[in-house]
């Protein structure tokens, strides 16, 4: 009876594999609702006259602004612009926050000497430190990079901090016992245990560049998208203005979905990950 | 073969440690305070003789500080200041664990809501302000709005990361024991999180102040950040100076405050990690 | 009572898909204590996740009482393999054990008395006020036991739970949860490494193939119902048993499989013999 | 003077330099009606025959601009003359290289004024106790205001002033969010066209030829490079003269660096263009800020001039 | 070649202070096998730690060839009690075994062939590509032996290495470790919990106290050095040591401690006899 005749080979089941990419779609489309659900909501708070439309105006308006701004060629120079200080200040702000806060983060003398440094540097805001930039860089991107790194850095910075605490000590333990190089010990324990925060780092860090990057071009009056804003804004081109806001937040968007691939690429083995890609 | 009276705990190590932990304050202190020393003097000597009209030497500042502060305007700017800090940072507090809990439980939700947070989240808040003042006019309800919409992202994108990463088996075992729904968000899910939203709370304190600063640069008649920018402005430079040391230092005692809640919190997180790490 | 039937799970991942469980049907009466060995990576843990309601089978099901299986049922406790991870880490020992029962709702003087009772079983009176990272390995998993002892389940899934401790202690908690068996009446389903262990527990024993797994025999244990560490071991059927039991774990492990018994080109098939532990409750490979 | 409609940009060069060998500088401006004369000039080519090639850098306010100049990135910035004044008692040694632009003189239609929805708010005297926007607090919009509401018998210390952006202040008027504000274009047409009247026009009313901005440059920078300097300053008045002379062309180059509604670039006023400073009105400026306390020590103008 | 002189370990906490370890002294030439058993929570666990270097001692010294330890030394490997959290999960089971070999500057060829032979060594070979946590419990702890055979140190260091395999596997996994030994002559300390397996292993098993640990007795295993899963087992040897071990373990357990033993008004005392054990290499409770 306890003969069992049910054999056939191990499914390497075909089924699921068709279910991922339908499962990922559905995902994407629930995104797409959420964002569908605020137009509807800027369309509908000033057309039923919740907001006055002089101020908000509907999505709608907005967005043939977006249309017409889109198809000049100074908005795409504006635009590849603060994409490049945005990128050069992320990245900076990115490796300075990574290294030096595996460094101080595992050596405890360090963490315990920079501590109360930190703490006091990191409330001082970019924009307190506009004339500081200009007055050291000009109005040039340097000035704006310099804000930018400077904000973003300390988004890295703590996150990194806190990720090499995390670090399991058995794990620890292990690559001690095996006598790992320090340089071995950060790449191969401290910097997995990290990454999850350093994505989350990323993530806060990539936006607030964003906003820095925008902000520097509006007040200091380095060349981009913040630039234009500026214009927009002193001119009272309501419409054209939030074109021009739809433009980072969809950056901001971008930015995450970026975000999100990499951490399923590099995070694949971190619980959160593994729960929701199984089965 | 001596036979040592048998205790369980040894009384001769029950006092070493006590006064190695009174040494340790006096360390902490010194650690503490060790590198801003040196970066202050450092500061000191290079801009002693500064002619430099917006590096005026610290000597300058310093001897600016008491009178720019001291008379009255603790009291007319940096509290009004601090109280929409505090007020701010606590919603945004309330707001990132709650929404972060629900995002990062829901797979689903998160799908639905994460793009559309993340474009708002892309704004610069000089540019939702104006938007803000709509709603909310332009005083303290729409600072204490702008601080806590812009201090809300670390602490919920901590949250949901810090709720999707808690142990699976630990995950297991409150649904094996069918631990009720809130029983498991308050002993599961935050306790779990909880490194996590720390991180996130901390990061946020900095952003609040940054933003409380930002916020008075708008539709703002008094404020810490507000007086600093008017000193900038004014170009009354090593006032501007002494303010902004003054930020920094009102982010040295916020994180104080910080870390001394922030240790009974996580006195179980601490405890694992070190434990193995030298056992004492 | 519990009814595994045409069990079959296979993990997906972007590597691959791995066929943990192929096929497993059998029953378990209220009451009975059923022990499970088998080898290695065999598909045991897998087994006790689906059995709890924590894991999806891919196909078949599971019913307790009459009930589908589909998410952890009510009075079920388990004490996982990584006892070490299942234990708060933010709770101390006695918060730990006292957390289910409060959700059970007992009233606190009753709780009171469930935790000291069962962590004085376990051996951990003297450090209830300890967290589980101060702990031995073999005291945080006393402490998963205990857990489970306090919270008195109708039915106890418990996987290798005593592999971190020394004989002495491993002999005493056998005992306890033959007593807390006999007291409460639960149903019990034990897996474990230790085949003089599984003889010594169970009613029957299941002994499960290599991966993926099917049920290579299902070897009822005819030991008289009150056993003791010396007796018991030292009886002839005893004996027998665990041999038995042990030439089979060894063939599963030598990757025998009870389909190459039927299947007429293999060597080695036909080496197993038919058993008398086929009872009633069983229909493996159904 | 100028060359008339400057059509050949290599004709008579009033400069020093020779069309080859043209001296770049950066001018820190706003992107605001104001500064209508330095972009219709640069279109003109009035700084190319001064020998100048200008790079106009714009930035949103003046936080950013006085610096850039102090540091030397910029050579030549436009600011308003309060923060000119402002910088002068803190030490900061600016000067003058040119007149910015002026006030109409229109007190019905000048390019700044005050304006309100709250129909009880009719004269400056009215202002007193009431919330009013202005775009920096303790700069030329606080002390014009508080000297039209003193001047109508107001008591100016009772008014409370709100900072917020030129921007955002139609909507802040509409919802009732604060009294009155005090707007510029095209700001003022577009509250105005929304229903807000005007309750003074605060530059007219303290000095019908009131002077409300101008170009700077550093004392060591017009001491050091006084040729380009002085270049500068010659094309400046040459493009205010040009701009003031030609209205219309003032106008349409607003197209260029703003985004302002046509409509509105249409309905609204222009300010006055002149290439001599009015010292008087400085020094006016300057006893004014200081009787409003946003400085602290007397400040002669004169110190500013060349 | 390890010399441990007066160790003693205290752990404090905010909670207060536990003395895991009181005063351990005992000495293990090169290329030995030790044998470490204990009750649950003796301080086995701390004491290989200490002498890995990873713990400091409270007092007391471990000096390694005559050098005193003060963090890890060179050419030592550890499987530690909790292999699941010693296995990195964001590398694949090849990954985990081949990194310490690249951090000795191994060549790549010959970090191959030495991670293919221990993962085929402990059963692995088909599923090198997983991750750690794609595995079973037991198979995850043979990842762990195989990172540290594959190592081949002069000093393996091994915390209950086979807790979570099944028994045919255990034996295959003994086996493996003796061979290793006999291979490199590497210098083993074991801490197990099976008795059979301290004896069948050993050369010499130490069996520790209650906490706060001292050693009860430092028995030596006089087998033939050849060893096999059936003869030795049979040994009648073999049988009075395990006898022998097994009562040492019980007393222990009960509390029993050496200084009972001169302590003239305890009962019980007395009833350890002095064994063979105590050779030239142990000073136990000095
Ligand atoms: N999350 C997972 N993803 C992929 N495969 C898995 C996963 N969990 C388990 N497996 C595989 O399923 C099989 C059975 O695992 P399981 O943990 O049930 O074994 P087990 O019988 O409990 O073994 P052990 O006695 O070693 O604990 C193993 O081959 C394992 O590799
Ligand atoms: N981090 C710690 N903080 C406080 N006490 C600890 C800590 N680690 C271990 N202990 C205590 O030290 C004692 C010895 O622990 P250890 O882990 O060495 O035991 P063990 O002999 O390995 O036990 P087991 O066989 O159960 O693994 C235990 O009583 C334990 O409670
Ligand atoms: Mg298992
Ligand atoms: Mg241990």
């Amino acid at each position: 009876m306890s003969a069992v005749t049910a054999a056939g080979p191990a499914t390497r089941a075909a089924a699921p594999a068709r279910r991922r990419p339908r499962r990922r779609a559905g995902k994407a489309l629930l995104g797409l609702a959420g964002i569908v659900t605020v137009v509807v909501l800027i369309e509908l708070l000033p057309r039923l006259g919740v907001v006055d439309p002089r101020f908000l105006p509907p999505f709608s308006e907005m967005f043939s602004a977006l249309v017409e701004r889109v198809q000049t060629p100074e908005f795409w120079t504006a635009f590849r612009q603060t994409l490049t200080t945005w990128a050069i200040g992320l990245a900076i702000a990115m490796v300075a926050g990574v290294v030096v806060g595996i460094v101080i983060g595992s050596v405890p003398f360090l963490r315990e000497a920079t501590a109360s440094t930190i703490e006091f540097l990191r409330p001082i805001p970019s924009v307190a430190l506009i004339p500081l930039a200009v007055l050291l860089y000009g109005t040039g991107m340097q000035a704006t990079l310099l804000l930018v790194v400077y904000a973003s850095f300390w988004q890295v910075l703590v996150q990194v901090l806190y990720g090499v605490q995390d670090v399991d000590p058995v794990a620890r333990d292990t690559a001690r016992s095996y006598r790992f190089r320090t340089l071995t010990q950060a790449r191969t324990v401290t910097w997995p245990t990290a990454l999850p925060y350093v994505v989350t780092g990323f993530r806060l860090a990539a936006t607030v560049a964003l906003i820095l990057t925008i902000t520097g071009e509006l007040i200091i009056g380095t060349p981009g998208l913040g630039k234009l804003l500026a214009v927009a804004q002193q001119s009272g081109a309501v419409a054209s203005m939030y074109a021009l806001v739809i433009v980072t937040g969809l950056l901001g968007v971008a930015v995450n979905l970026f975000a999100r691939l990499v951490e399923r690429r590099i995070l694949r083995w971190h619980p959160s990950v593994r729960r929701e890609t199984a089965s | 073969m001596t036979a040592t009276p048998a205790t369980t705990t040894a009384p001769a190590a029950t006092t070493a440690p006590r006064r190695r932990r009174g040494g340790s304050l006096l360390r902490r202190f010194l650690m503490a305070v060790g590198l801003p020393i040196i970066l202050l003097a450092i500061w000191w000597v290079a801009s002693a003789g500064s002619e430099s009209f917006f590096f005026p030497p610290l000597q300058e500042i310093l001897a600016t500080f008491p009178t720019t502060w001291f008379e009255g305007r603790i009291t007319a700017e940096v509290l009004p200041s601090l109280y929409r800090l505090v007020i701010g940072y606590l919603i945004a507090l309330v707001l990132g664990v709650g929404v972060g809990t629900a995002i990062g439980l829901s797979p689903r939700l998160r799908a639905f809501a994460e793009p559309a947070l993340e474009f708002f989240r892309a704004i610069p808040p000089p540019v939702m302000i104006p938007i803000i003042m709509l709603f909310l006019g332009i005083f303290t309800t729409m600072k204490v709005f702008v601080i806590a919409t812009g201090a809300v992202w670390p602490i919920l994108l901590n949250t949901v990361e810090g709720v999707r990463g808690v142990d699976d088996v630990l995950r297991d075992t409150s649904s094996v024991y069918r631990l009720r729904p809130a029983t498991k968000l308050r002993t599961l899910v935050l306790r779990g999180a909880s490194p996590q939203i720390v991180t996130g709370a901390r990061q946020a304190l900095s952003i609040a102040i940054i933003l409380m600063v930002i916020s008075e640069m708008f539709a703002a008649s008094n404020g810490l950040g507000f007086t600093i920018v008017q000193f900038q402005r004014s170009f009354a430079i090593p006032e501007m100076w002494t303010g902004i040391i003054l930020l920094g230092l009102v982010g040295v005692i916020l994180s104080l405050i910080f870390r001394a809640i922030e240790r009974p919190v996580l006195a179980w997180y601490t405890g694992l990690r070190q434990s193995q790490r030298g056992g004492n | 009572m519990l009814d595994v039937a045409g069990l079959k799970k296979v993990y997906e991942s972007a590597t691959g898909s791995t066929e943990a469980i192929r096929d497993l049907t059998f029953q378990v009466r209220a009451g009975e204590m059923v022990c499970i060995v088998g080898p290695s990576g065999a598909g045991k843990t897998t087994l006790l996740r689906c059995i709890s309601g924590l894991l999806p089978p891919t196909s078949g099901t599971v019913s307790l009482e009459g009930q589908k299986v589909s998410g952890p049922p009510k009075g079920m406790a388990v004490v996982f393999q990584e006892y070490a991870r299942s234990l708060f880490p933010w709770l101390t020992v006695e918060q730990n054990v006292e957390l289910p029962l409060k959700e059970k709702g007992i009233g606190k003087a009753e709780r009171r008395r469930l935790v000291d009772n069962a962590l004085e079983a376990v051996g951990l009176a003297d450090v209830p006020r300890s967290y589980p990272w101060q702990l031995s390995g073999g005291m945080q998993q006393r402490v998963a036991i205990a857990r489970a002892v306090a919270y008195e389940p109708h039915i106890l899934l418990m996987d290798e739970p005593f592999a971190a401790v020394d004989a002495q202690t491993r002999a005493d908690l056998e005992d306890l949860v033959r007593a807390l068996w006999h007291r409460l009446g639960v149903t019990v389903l034990f897996v474990t490494h230790d085949i003089d262990e599984s003889i010594y527990l169970g009613q029957r024993v299941l002994v499960l193939s290599g991966r993926p797994t099917v049920i290579l025999e299902d070897v009822a244990v005819n030991l008289p119902d009150t056993r003791d560490q010396l007796t018991t071991r030292n009886d002839p059927e005893f004996a027998r048993l665990r041999a038995h039991v042990y030439d089979l774990v060894q063939k599963a492990k030598r990757g025998y499989r009870p389909e190459d018994a039927v299947a007429p080109a293999v060597t080695g098939g036909r080496d197993l013999p038919p058993t008398a532990g086929d009872g009633p409750w069983v229909n493996a490979g159904l | 003077g100028g060359s008339g409609d400057g059509a050949s940009p290599s004709a008579g060069a009033s400069g020093s330099s020779a069309a080859g060998e043209m001296t770049p500088v950066k001018v820190g401006v706003l992107p605001i009606v104001d500064t209508a004369a330095i972009w219709l000039g640069k279109d003109k080519g009035i700084f190319e025959q001064h020998g100048l090639d200008v790079t106009l850098e714009v930035a949103q306010g003046g936080a950013a601009v006085v610096p850039a100049v102090v540091s030397g990135d910029y050579q030549f910035g436009f600011s308003n003359v309060t923060s000119l004044i402002v910088a002068a008692s803190q030490g900061l040694p600016l000067e003058i290289v040119a007149p910015g632009n002026f006030s109409t003189g229109d007190t019905k239609a000048d390019i700044g004024a005050v304006v309100s929805k709250d129909a009880s708010i009719t004269s400056p005297a009215d202002l007193a106790g009431k919330t009013v926007a202005v775009n920096t607090l303790n700069n030329i919009g606080t002390v014009t205001v508080s000297e039209v509401v003193e001047k109508a018998g107001g008591d100016p210390s009772t008014i409370k002033f709100v900072e917020m952006g030129f921007p955002d202040m139609p909507a802040a008027i509409s919802s009732g969010q604060v009294d009155a504000a005090w707007v510029l274009e095209p700001f003022l047409t577009i509250a105005k066209n929304q229903g807000a009247h005007v309750v003074t026009s605060n530059f007219a009313e303290v000095d019908p030829n009131m002077q409300i901005a101008a170009y700077f440059t550093t004392k060591q920078y017009a001491q050091k490079e006084p040729e380009t300097t002085k270049a500068f300053s010659d094309a400046m008045k040459e493009s205010l003269d040009y701009a003031e002379a030609h209205p219309d062309e003032a106008r349409a180059i607003l197209s260029s660096y703003t985004e302002i509604d046509p409509e509105v670039q249409k309905a609204m006023t222009m300010p006055k263009f002149s290439s001599e400073n009015n010292t008087d009105s400085l020094q006016q400026m300057a006893d004014l800020a200081l009787k409003y306390k946003v400085i602290d020590k007397k400040v002669d103008t004169s110190e500013l001039l060349p």
